[in-house]
C-alpha cells in the first residue's frame, strides 16, 4: 500500500492530523512506529501563546468540541524540538499560522529552514481571535496568504481549509492559483457551542469550539468531494475518519492520503495501524487498489 | 444505559467540605464513581478554569478530591464551600497495578498522598507505609488509615526529620523485602525514591504530573518524551521510567514549550 | 408556560419545524394536539416541484442527513390546503421559498393573503441548485430578500437562517435590518455527503445533503447565542433539539421558542408533549421561569 | 453490537431470481433480517432511485422482495440478476396484528399477495385464502402455501371470474364466521373488502401505499389525513379507516400535492 505524495514515497496512506499529539519528536515517532506514515506538528505561531484556559477538549461521544487556542512556543524558541527532529526516521509536515499575511511569511521562512518534508499552512483554526479562519472562508485573502508563504518555502506547500468556507471549491481554486501544492481538509467543523444548564455556562473556557470526530466525517466527504471536483491538487482527507471503511470513503470523494486525530480518542493509538490495515484488507477483498477508487465516487452509474 | 462520566461533565455539588489544614482541603460528592487507584478526574470550576485532580477517597456513594492551595485555580477550589457547583469528567489515566498477598512500600510526599490514599486502603496490613512533608501543618490525613504510617518532615516538626527515602532505606538495610513500592509526591522525591528501587532491584510505580488539557490521550499537552501521561499515565512503572529521558528533567508548558522541571514548577498558571 | 411569540400567546415554547410532516392540515393538526404550540408547513415554492428522487432522507443514528429538494405544489395549487386550513384551531407559520427576490415576493404575498400567523422566509435551504441558500450567506442579498418579502406580506415575518453563514450574526442584522419581525435558526448544517463504498456512489441521489438531529446541536447552539448578541429579535432556535435539557440548551443561548424537526424520529410523534414537559419539570426543580434562564449563557459568573 | 439495519443501507447482492410470471419477479437475499408481516423495507438500486417493497419471504437466513414491474424503477428492479448490489433499510412501518386461534379470512389483489404470504404462513390452517388477478399472469406464488387458496381473475383466465369481494361474501353468508379479515390489493379493492366487514361487524386490516421519502415519519411525504402511512401503517385496522377521510379517495403526489386517488395511480415516476 505504498503511496507517493508530492514525490515523496509514503508507507500508506495515513498522517497524523495536526494539534493531535503532535508535541515532541519523541511522541510523532511513536505514532509512525504504530503505522502513520506521515506525522504533522501542532501548528507552530509566529509568538509563544498558552492558548486558552481550560475546558478546552471535550468528547461528546460521537464527536468532540475543542478551543485549544493554538498555543505555540513560537518559531523562535523550538530549537530543542528542530534538533531532535534532525535525524528523524520519518516524513513531517510542519503546520503554521499567523495573524496576518507577514507573519505567516514569517513563520514559513524560518520553518522550512528546518527541512520539514511539507509545510502545511492552517488557514482554517476557528479557536482563535484573529488567526487563521478568517484567511480560509475568503478567496482573495486565500490567494493573498498562499502565494505570500509560496514564495518563501523551500519545501512543498499543504493549504489547510476550514469547512466553514460557503464554497470549499472556489478556496481550493485560490489555493491551486496561488501555488499551493497539496490540499488537506477540513479543520475542525462548526464552530459548535456546549451549554451546560447547571451553571449556565458555555463549557468550553473559549465558549466556541471546533467539531471534530465522527459526526463531521459526512461534512469532510463532501468538502474533498467539492475540492476533487475544483482542483487537480492531491487532497489530504480527513475528519472524522475512524475506521478502514471511512477511510475507503473518503478516498472515493478523491482524498490521496487520509489524516486522523479524534480517532485517537476512540480506538487508541494504534488506530493508524488498524485503519492502514482495515483499507489494506477491503482492497484485497475487493479486488481493487488505491489508484482505482480514488474519486471513484464521481463516476456515475445507472 | 451506563453512566458515561468521562464525556461531558458531570455537575455536581460539594457535598462536605473538609478542611484538612491551613493548606489543605477535600471536597466530597455524593456520587457512584467507577474508580481504580491511582487514575485521576478534570475538575471544572465554571467560569473558572478545569484541572486534574487524583481521587482522595471513594466508596460506593461518594468520593472525594484533596487539594493543596497552590496557584488561583487550587486557592479557589479549596474556598468552594457546601453546595458549590462543580463539573467533573473522568475517571481518567490507568491507575496503580495492585498485586494481592504481596508486601509493598508506599511512599508519599505531600499532597502525593491523595492518590495514595485509595490504594493502602486495598492493599494489606504489612504494607510499610512512609509519609513525608515540609511540615507537620502539610500531613494529610493523619488519622485515616488502619495501617501504620511513618512520618517524616523536612523541619522535624512531626515524625523523623528527614526525607521519605532515608526511611524507605533504612527499611531495606534492615532486611524488610519488597515485591512493590508506590510512589507520590515531587517529581524530584519519585526520582530518589526510583534511584533507590533500582539499586535493590524493587519493581516501583510512581504517578506523575503534568499540565493537562484533554486527560484523554489526544491533545498532547501533557506527553513526556514518548509517553502520554493522561493516557499511558499517570502512573509509571520502572521499565516506562527507564526510559522515559524527561523523567525529573523536563516538562512542556501551557505553550508547548519544553522547559527543566524546576522552571516548570514555578511557572503559574494565569 | 404560556409564552407569548410576536403578539401571539402561545400554549409553550415548541415549534413544528418546517419540511418536518407539515404536508397537511390534518396531519399539522395532530401534531398540535401532541404538545406543540406552533407548527409549521413544508416550505412552499413559486411553482410544482417534485424534489430529488430517492434517497433523499437518510438516519445516521447521531442524526440525519437529507436532500428532499424542495417539492412543493406550487402556491397556486394549494386552495384545498388553504381552505382546510382557514377555521384551523392552531397557531400557524408558512415557510416560502423561490429562486429570486421577485419570486419570493409572489408567493409572500399571495401566501399572506391565506393569513397564516406568520410567514417564514427560508433562505437557508442547502437541498437545491438554486433555491434559497445562496441568500443566507450573504449579508447584502439577505438585506435584499428580506426587505422585499416584508413590504408585502401583512403578517410577521421569520427569517430562516443557514449555519454556513461565515458570520451568522451578520447576516441576522441584516434581516433585522430589513424589518424581520423575528429569527429562525438553524437550518441543516453542512451539507454533508455519505458515500456508500460497495456501489461507490453517494447514497443520497442529490449526492449532498444537509445534517440535522442531535450531531447538529452544538452548531444551533453557537448561531443562536451569536445571534442573540447581534440583534434584539426574538428567536425560534432549533436544531437537534431531542429532550427537555436540549431545550433549555438553546434558550440559555438565547432562544425564545423552540423548534423540533428530526426528535420525532429519535422520540415518536409525542416528542412535542414530551419536551414541553421536560422543561416545565426542570423549570420546576430549579426555581425558575423561561424569562429568567433565556440567554443566561451570555451572563458569564466566575 | 446489534444489527441497526434502519439507518443506512445495508448492501446487499442478490442472491437468487425467480420469475414468477412475466410481469413478476422475487429477488432473494441472504440476510438474516429482524421483520413482522406487513412491514416493509426501502429498497435502492444504486444510481437509480430508491422505494418501499414488502417483504415476500422471510426466514433466518434469507428474505426476498417480489416486484410487479410498472414503472421505470420497478422494471429495472424485475431486470436485475443474481450478484445484483442493493441496499436496504428497514424493516419499517407497523405490520399486522396477528391473533393466535383465531377465525381469518385474508383477501390478496394482484401484487397485494407479497405483504400478506409470510403472514399467512402464521396463520393457521383454517384460515380462508382468497387471491385475486387482472389475469392468470398476474397470480402470484401458484404453488406455494399449505392453505387452500380461492382464486378468481378480472378475466375468468383463472379461478372464479370476478372480484374477491364475490367470493369473501359467499363465505360470509355461508355462515362462515370471521374474526379477522386482512387486505391487500389495489386500494378500490380493499376498500370494498372493509365496506363488506363494516356491514358484518368483522374487524378489517389492510395495507395501503403512498409514495415515500424517509420511511420513519418524518419527511410527511406519506401522510394521508393525519396518519403517517410508513410510520402509523402501513398496515391500518378499522378503527383508522373510519376516521381516515382520505381512504380510497386523496393521496399526495411526490410535490406534496393531494390529488384524487385515480390521478395518483396513474401518475409515473421521473
Ligand atoms: C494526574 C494529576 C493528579 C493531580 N492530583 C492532585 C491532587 O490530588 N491534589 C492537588 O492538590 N493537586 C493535584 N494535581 C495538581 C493540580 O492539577 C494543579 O496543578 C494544582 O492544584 C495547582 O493548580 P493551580 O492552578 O492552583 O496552580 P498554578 O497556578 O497552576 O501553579 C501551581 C503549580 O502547578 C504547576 N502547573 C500548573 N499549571 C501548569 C501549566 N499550565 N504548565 C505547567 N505547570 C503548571 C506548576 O508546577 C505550578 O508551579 C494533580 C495533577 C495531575 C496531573
Ligand atoms: C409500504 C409499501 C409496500 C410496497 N410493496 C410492494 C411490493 O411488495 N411489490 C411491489 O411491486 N410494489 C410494492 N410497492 C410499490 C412500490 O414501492 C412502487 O411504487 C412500485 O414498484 C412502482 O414503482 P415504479 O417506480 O416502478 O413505478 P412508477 O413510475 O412510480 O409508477 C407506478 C405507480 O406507482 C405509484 N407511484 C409511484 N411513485 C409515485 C409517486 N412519487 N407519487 C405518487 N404515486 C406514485 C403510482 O400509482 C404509479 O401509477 C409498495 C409500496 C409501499 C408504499
Ligand atoms: C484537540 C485538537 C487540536 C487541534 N489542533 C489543530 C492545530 O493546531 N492545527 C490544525 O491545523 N488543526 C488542528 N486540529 C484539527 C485537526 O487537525 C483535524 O483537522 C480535525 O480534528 C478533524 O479531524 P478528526 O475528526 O480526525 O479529528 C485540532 C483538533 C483537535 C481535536
Ligand atoms: C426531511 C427534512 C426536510 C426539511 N425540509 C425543510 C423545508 O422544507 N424548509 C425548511 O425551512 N427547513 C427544512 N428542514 C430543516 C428543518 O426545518 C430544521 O431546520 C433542521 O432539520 C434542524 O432541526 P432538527 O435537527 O430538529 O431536525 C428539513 C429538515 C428535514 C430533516
Ligand atoms: S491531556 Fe491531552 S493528551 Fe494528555
Ligand atoms: S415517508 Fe417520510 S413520513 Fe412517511
Amino acid at each position: 500500500m505504498t503511496i507517493e505524495f508530492l514525490g515523496k514515497p509514503l508507507k500508506n496512506p495515513i498522517v497524523l492530523a495536526s494539534g493531535i499529539l503532535g508535541n515532541s519528536r519523541d511522541i510523532l515517532e511513536r505514532v509512525y512506529m504504530n503505522g502513520c506514515a506521515l506525522v504533522t506538528m501542532k501548528s507552530i505561531g509566529p509568538e509563544p501563546r498558552d492558548g486558552h484556559k481550560n475546558p478546552t477538549v471535550i468528547d461528546l461521544g460521537h464527536g468532540m468540541i475543542n478551543a485549544v487556542g493554538l498555543p505555540s512556543p513560537g518559531y523562535l524558541n523550538m530549537e530543542n524540538e528542530w534538533l531532535a527532529l534532525e535525524n528523524r526516521s520519518f516524513p513531517l509536515i510542519a503546520s503554521i499560522y499567523g495573524g496576518s499575511v507577514h507573519e505567516y511569511q514569517m513563520v514559513a521562512e524560518y520553518v522550512s529552514s528546518k527541512q520539514p518534508d511539507f509545510i502545511e499552512i492552517n488557514i482554517s483554526c476557528p479557536n482563535s481571535e484573529k488567526h487563521g479562519m478568517i484567511f480560509g472562508v475568503n478567496p482573495v485573502s486565500t490567494h493573498e496568504v498562499v502565494s505570500a508563504v509560496k514564495k518563501v518555502v523551500q519545501v512543498p506547500l499543504i493549504a489547510k481549509l476550514t469547512p466553514q468556507a460557503p464554497d470549499i471549491g472556489e478556496i481550493a481554486r485560490a489555493c491551486e492559483d496561488a501555488g499551493a501544492d497539496a490540499i488537506c481538509a477540513i479543520n475542525t467543523a462548526g464552530p459548535g457551542m456546549v451549554i451546560d444548564i447547571e451553571s449556565r455556562q458555555p463549557v468550553l473556557a473559549f465558549k466556541k469550539g471546533g467539531l471534530s470526530g465522527p459526526m463531521i466525517k459526512p461534512i469532510a466527504v463532501r468538502c474533498v468531494f467539492d475540492i476533487f471536483q475544483a482542483v487537480k491538487l492531491p487532497i489530504i482527507g480527513l475528519g472524522g475518519i475512524t475506521t478502514g471503511k471511512d477511510a475507503i470513503e473518503i478516498i472515493m470523494a478523491g482524498a490521496r492520503l487520509v489524516g486522523i486525530g479524534s480517532a485517537v480518542r476512540y480506538r487508541g493509538l494504534d488506530v493508524f495501524q488498524k485503519v492502514a490495515d482495515e483499507i489494506h484488507q477491503w482492497l484485497v477483498e475487493h479486488n481493487t487498489c488505491l489508484d482505482d477508487i480514488r474519486g471513484a465516487a464521481h463516476r456515475s452509474i445507472g | 444505559m451506563e453512566n458515561i462520566t468521562d464525556q461531558r461533565h458531570i455537575m455536581l455539588r460539594v457535598e462536605e467540605k473538609r478542611r484538612e489544614s491551613p493548606a489543605f482541603a477535600t471536597l466530597f460528592f455524593d456520587y457512584c464513581l467507577a474508580f481504580k487507584p491511582g487514575q485521576f478526574i478534570m475538575v471544572w470550576i465554571p467560569g473558572m478554569d478545569e484541572k486534574p485532580y487524583t481521587i482522595s477517597y471513594h466508596s460506593k456513594t461518594r468520593f472525594a478530591i484533596t487539594i493543596e492551595a497552590k496557584g488561583l485555580f487550587s486557592r479557589k477550589a479549596v474556598s468552594l464551600d457546601k453546595g458549590a457547583l462543580v463539573g467533573i469528567r473522568g475517571p481518567f489515566g490507568n491507575g496503580f497495578d495492585i498485586y494481592p498477598d504481596s508486601s509493598a512500600a508506599v511512599i508519599a510526599g505531600g499532597c502525593g498522598m491523595a492518590p495514595l490514599a485509595t490504594l493502602v486502603e486495598k492493599l494489606g496490613k504489612n504494607t510499610v507505609f512512609i509519609h513525608g512533608a515540609r511540615s507537620k501543618d502539610y500531613i494529610l490525613y493523619p488519622d485515616r488509615f488502619d495501617i501504620q504510617r511513618q512520618f517524616c518532615t523536612d523541619d522535624g516538626s512531626f515524625g523523623y526529620k528527614g526525607f521519605v527515602t532515608d526511611l524507605l532505606k533504612q527499611q531495606i538495610e534492615s532486611g524488610r523485602q519488597f515485591d512493590h513500592v508506590y510512589a507520590c509526591g515531587p517529581e524530584i522525591m519519585m526520582a530518589a525514591v526510583f534511584d533507590l528501587c533500582e539499586e535493590h532491584h524493587i519493581p516501583c510505580q510512581v504517578s506523575l504530573e503534568r499540565y493537562m488539557r484533554c486527560g484523554f490521550g489526544v491533545c498532547g499537552a501533557c506527553v513526556c518524551g514518548s509517553q502520554i501521561v493522561c493516557k499511558d499515565g499517570p502512573v509509571f512503572n520502572s521499565t516506562a521510567l527507564r526510559d522515559m529521558v524527561d523523567f525529573n528533567k523536563k516538562a512542556l508548558l501551557k505553550s508547548g514549550k519544553e522547559v527543566d522541571l524546576s522552571l516548570y514548577f514555578s511557572w503559574r498558571c494565569q
